[in-house]
């Protein structure tokens, strides 16, 4: 009887919960994955999304994807080379992106899709029918310069697009944070800190520090520690004492 | 400083008039029990709150609000205090309406997909454990550069709870998974975000996943995805789904938004980091920190917090001279696995200017390491999972600084 | 009872409604992040509550509240739960305007008496400890029968929090104390009770009293003593004195009004046993538990807390049968010292009656005696100091009473 | 160096603290012992006692001490038997007497003194002088019959009065829940549990339960008790369910 213990204890637990309907699983089981598995039928055009993205999220994230009033920009920074190449040179050190884009970072396209399906617009999300979604997808797209501009995105080129992603080779999963073996990461941490106990190092140089300008920006600091114990917030209303 | 440092001494000739002069509440009637049903902290106590950080987020619905570590002892964090992370807000959500589905990407994952009523999870077997939750951008503006003044906007982004729920893997046994062929979870909340995340199944097979309704004793706080809330130890913040609605079983990874736009780690390489979930070995000092002034020469109790998502934290080392010369600090108990652990040093300060640092070791035998040891691997770009040691300047004036050496 | 059992049930043909009609947390946007920067429970939770004892007392001065113990998970106690027992009422003292004397009884007994400010004891080398807190008087009201409805009110003058303070015994040295002639301290606080206690220095010696401000977390609750409270482990409440003020060093006990005239403990031979501290094993089953109502049948998770003033549980039984037959229960970590200890046990209902009895054993062997064992021994007249076993009786209707066999 | 910790310690936290001056120890140190160490000199006659209580206690404790308005009545309960033996018949087993009375209690008089001293009158604590304290102490003790009418207690007298009260003889402390050993306890607890796990006992009886007409008597427990969860609060406004 001890042999299979999972069993046991369903028997134990009978009665504790119930069957899912279909209609409940469908009515929840709304993401899609990397495989496109989950993504319903249906299609939209560069042109529809425009239509939808200006009605709908332009207020927020720009005409052009390019605003930075409520979150990064959707749109802007990779080039016509990276959707060959597959990574973005604006990820590369030195590349002076003024910010990392949506659409620099993005290496699966069905994480957008998926995305704006569950969460956008952001007042309401999970309003827009499929076809909404795929029109603004491709209109994001076209934003990036993924897609032409009279381009029909639907369930059955969507895997063609992926292989037109700026950044759809720039993942790696060759880490030790992973918390399992299933991604084929490093069972070695790949940053490991020193032991030394005495006389480590050089002398301790100060390297950076805040401006004295930017002394109250977080307000003042008097009033977010505790009045009484060894120490009191500084009074970062004033300048420092001597 | 000076002025405030001698509060204890006697003022006049006779003595303080603060013991001569019987206090109000020593010659009077005080209030009656009960007379707050459910109580609150001193009015005393009120600059300790959770706060934003300026400039940081742009809405705040979209943004995060920081745990006043500076204030705060032992390992517990009060749950008013629990620093907030929402993607598109919080709900007070009934929890007689609120449902749990778990299905399979397809047929072959489970033997039904299931629902469950907050009534019958809280009927399973269930466990409760202590551990910390690490937002894994914690420290992450720090990574470039000192960036903010406080120990709450560069580590507040932590908090400690004690949580009571039912493993995932027993929702699992009762769907009937198919453990050959299931490898990964998807986890969904219910607000609008609808956050999703992955998880492997190898992690909820050892037990400790949880789907918890509890914490500190009480039901989980509305912030805090009430009423029920997957727990992921070790893990960084973003996979413990809020508002828990479903859990589906699968056979690949998801790829979520913020599993592939967000909380991906950028390299020198130019390659993100994908997955990246454990919180690494941390530790940081918590006070005489960041924005507090010491009123005194003399004796000081340097106090901080230790973590590891690998195990159990074995050794806290204090430093007093920016990481020349270390200490071993005293570990408070209970030293829990996957759990803060508080830690003391003493320090008497002789009024010269001091670097404090501390540097944590977990039971893997991974150390903490210095910002050097951390950029010259990852450069400065990660914006996650920056657990570099932390270091506070202490001025001849008593002040203490955020600096970076 | 059957219609809310059924509530995940699919209530069309379809499905439930609560599934296939989206909420409207998960089609719109939150609350911002720092709406409440010191968060509060759900709406939804406000059932629980500490509550006073009808009857019990006449004044809500002198008076004590009880915690809802039916409802909380885990061993750490939300501080905003926390029994309250005041004999004059309770204060919120202005911190920065106490102070803490020691003392001596005469001369001889310390080298020189001291004050402190909070400012100075919160610069002392301190810990960071778990500890439940029970009053002595939890449980009287059951000596003699069955007398209330509910473990709020049998067993909810008990506590348990992560405590942060200073050993008493650092403040003793401090003052050099002469450990030779020093047998006793009276502590007593600054409220209009100035509640006095006395402890034996060995106690002290051990490290374990502390001199605390902190309470999960962050500083004590007024109605808990705020800003300093007396820490005994394992020793009734009433030794934890609140708005500590002074600490007397000295040669004797001090038969104060609540070690001779309450917290005295009548014996079947008309004696008053005297300074009766130790607050000895005992557990209850806080659910199901008496005025609950169970909803269906099948498995339930018979949960509840065990704890000793004399060290670490050892061990839970769990009897469904009034103490015929016991099987153990499962302990959750951590299992401190002089802390709750909480515990959970299957249960599968089949719908009969049943009776639920705890039974905990300590390190020292001490095991939890049922009402027969005790009273033989005690008689039912001590008020005092009851650890009996608790049992609930569960009717075919699914309503738990509390009972005695 | 190691060979004192406590003077390392000390040292290390010298400047915390600072020596409290006389003032400040007279100030605080109020209490008093049963050995009468620290009672202030002074005395107070029944006959004031009786002015003091009537204007600033009666009102809660009654003029006779007998009230329970507040608390447990303070006189009541004893005899010129208990007097002579210094145990009060009244606390047998049997001795039917409905309360347990202040007087039937007290085995140390300093008790009395230091509580009246620190705490009362309850509103207004600590403000009686030394010498009312000692009036309103011999007028309580009168009404115990223990003092008679025209009794003057004072310093002096104290420790002969103490050897009249009636329950003097009436503490012990040969018990094991003194967490020390100063008080010449015992070690070993005096009631224990049984390890029992199989037919222990008899059948188990029901012998106490609540009656039904005390079922609201905490009011509606169903609004006491979470409203999900495997339980519900029993709706007490109504009988219970068949
Ligand atoms: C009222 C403001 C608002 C509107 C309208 C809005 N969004 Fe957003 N959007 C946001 C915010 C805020 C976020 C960041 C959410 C978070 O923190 O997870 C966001 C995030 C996104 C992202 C993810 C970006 C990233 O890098 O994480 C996409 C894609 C997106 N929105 C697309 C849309 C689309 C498509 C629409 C219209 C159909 C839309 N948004 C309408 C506010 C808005
Ligand atoms: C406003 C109401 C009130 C007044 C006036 C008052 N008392 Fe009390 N007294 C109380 C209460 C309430 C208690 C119980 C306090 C507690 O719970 O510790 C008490 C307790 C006592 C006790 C201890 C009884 C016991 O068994 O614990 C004594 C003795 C006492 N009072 C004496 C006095 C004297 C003497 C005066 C006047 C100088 C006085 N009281 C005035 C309310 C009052
Ligand atoms: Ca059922
Ligand atoms: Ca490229
Ligand atoms: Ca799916
Ligand atoms: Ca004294
Ligand atoms: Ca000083
Ligand atoms: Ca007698
Ligand atoms: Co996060
Ligand atoms: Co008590």
């Amino acid at each position: 009887q001890q042999a299979d213990p999972a069993k046991a204890q369903r028997s134990a637990l009978a009665g504790i919960g119930r069957t899912a309907t279909p209609a409940e699983v469908k009515a929840w089981d709304i993401d899609v994955r990397p495989d496109f598995k989950g993504l319903p039928k249906g299609q939209g055009s560069v042109r529809q999304g425009e239509v939808i993205w200006e009605a709908q999220c332009a207020s927020c994230h720009g005409s052009f994807g390019e605003s930075s009033a409520v979150f990064t920009p959707i749109a802007g920074g990779t080039t016509a080379a990276d959707v060959k190449s597959g990574r973005v040179d604006g990820l590369m050190p030195g590349a002076n992106q003024p910010q990392r884009t949506t659409m620099m970072k993005m290496s699966t396209l069905s994480t957008l899709w998926d995305y704006i399906n569950r969460a956008m617009p952001w007042t309401s999300p999970k309003s827009l029918t499929a076809n909404e979604v795929y029109a603004v997808t491709a209109y994001i797209l076209n934003l990036g310069n993924v897609l032409p501009e009279d381009f029909t995105l639907s369930d059955s080129n969507i895997r063609e697009v992926q292989g037109r992603l700026p950044n759809r080779n720039g993942m790696t999963t060759a880490h030790a944070m992973w918390p399992g073996r299933e991604l084929g990461g490093t069972d070695r941490p790949d940053v490991q800190g020193s032991a030394c106990m005495t006389n480590c190092g050089g002398e301790a140089v100060v390297k950076s520090f805040l401006p004295d300008y930017a002394r109250n920006a977080h307000g003042n600091l008097a009033e977010q520690s505790r009045n009484i114990g060894p120490t009191r917030g500084a009074d970062t209303t004033r300048a420092a004492l001597a | 400083a000076a002025a405030t440092a001698t509060q204890s001494h006697a003022q006049a000739a006779d003595g303080d008039p603060n013991i001569l002069n019987l206090p109000a509440h020593s010659k009077g009637l005080g209030q009656p029990v009960a007379a707050r049903p459910y109580g609150l902290p001193s009015e005393f106590e009120k600059n300790l709150q959770r706060r934003e950080s300026p400039g940081l987020t742009r809405v705040g619905q979209a943004s995060v609000s920081f745990c006043p570590l500076q204030g705060l002892f032992g390992i517990i964090t009060p749950s008013g205090l629990h620093f907030e992370r929402h993607h598109q807000g919080w709900w007070d959500i009934d929890p007689s309406k609120h449902r749990l589905m778990v299905n399979g990407s397809d047929d072959s994952m489970l033997k039904r997909p299931m629902v469950f009523s907050m009534d019958e999870l809280m009927r399973l077997p269930n466990v409760s454990r202590m551990h910390f939750i690490e937002c894994g951008a914690n420290t992450g503006m720090e990574w470039g550069n000192s960036a903010v003044p406080t120990v709450q906007y560069t580590h507040g982004m932590l908090s400690c709870s004690e949580f009571t729920g039912v493993p995932l893997r027993t929702l699992l046994d009762l769907c009937g998974v198919d453990f050959k062929r299931a490898k990964f979870i998807l986890a969904e909340g219910a607000d609008g975000s609808s956050m999703t995340r992955t998880i492997p199944i190898s992690l909820i097979m050892s037990g400790e996943v949880l789907v918890a309704y509890g914490q500190n004793g009480e039901m989980l706080r509305p912030e805090n995805g009430y009423p029920l809330r997957l727990i992921v130890p070790g893990v960084q913040g973003v996979s413990w789904v809020k508002y828990l609605r479903r859990i589906e079983v699968g056979d690949m990874p998801y790829a979520t938004k913020d599993e592939s736009i967000h909380y991906v780690d950028l390299q020198p390489s130019g390659l993100h980091r994908q997955y990246t979930s454990i919180q690494e070995v941390k530790s940081v000092i918590t006070s005489p920190s960041g924005g507090q002034v010491l009123l005194d020469k003399g004796f000081h109790t340097i106090t901080g917090l230790a973590w590891s998502g690998r195990g159990k934290i074995k050794r806290v080392d204090v430093s007093t001279d920016g990481g020349r010369n270390w200490k071993p600090a005293r570990l408070e108990g209970p030293v829990l696995a996957k759990c803060l652990t508080r830690f003391n040093a003493d320090f008497v300060w002789d009024g010269k200017p001091a670097i404090f640092q501390s540097r944590a070791v977990d039971e893997t035998g991974q150390i903490q390491p210095n910002y050097h040891e951390l950029r010259k691997v990852r450069a400065s770009r990660s914006i996650y999972h920056n657990n570099a040691i932390q270091s506070w300047q202490l001025e001849e004036n008593g002040e203490v600084k955020n600096v970076q050496v």
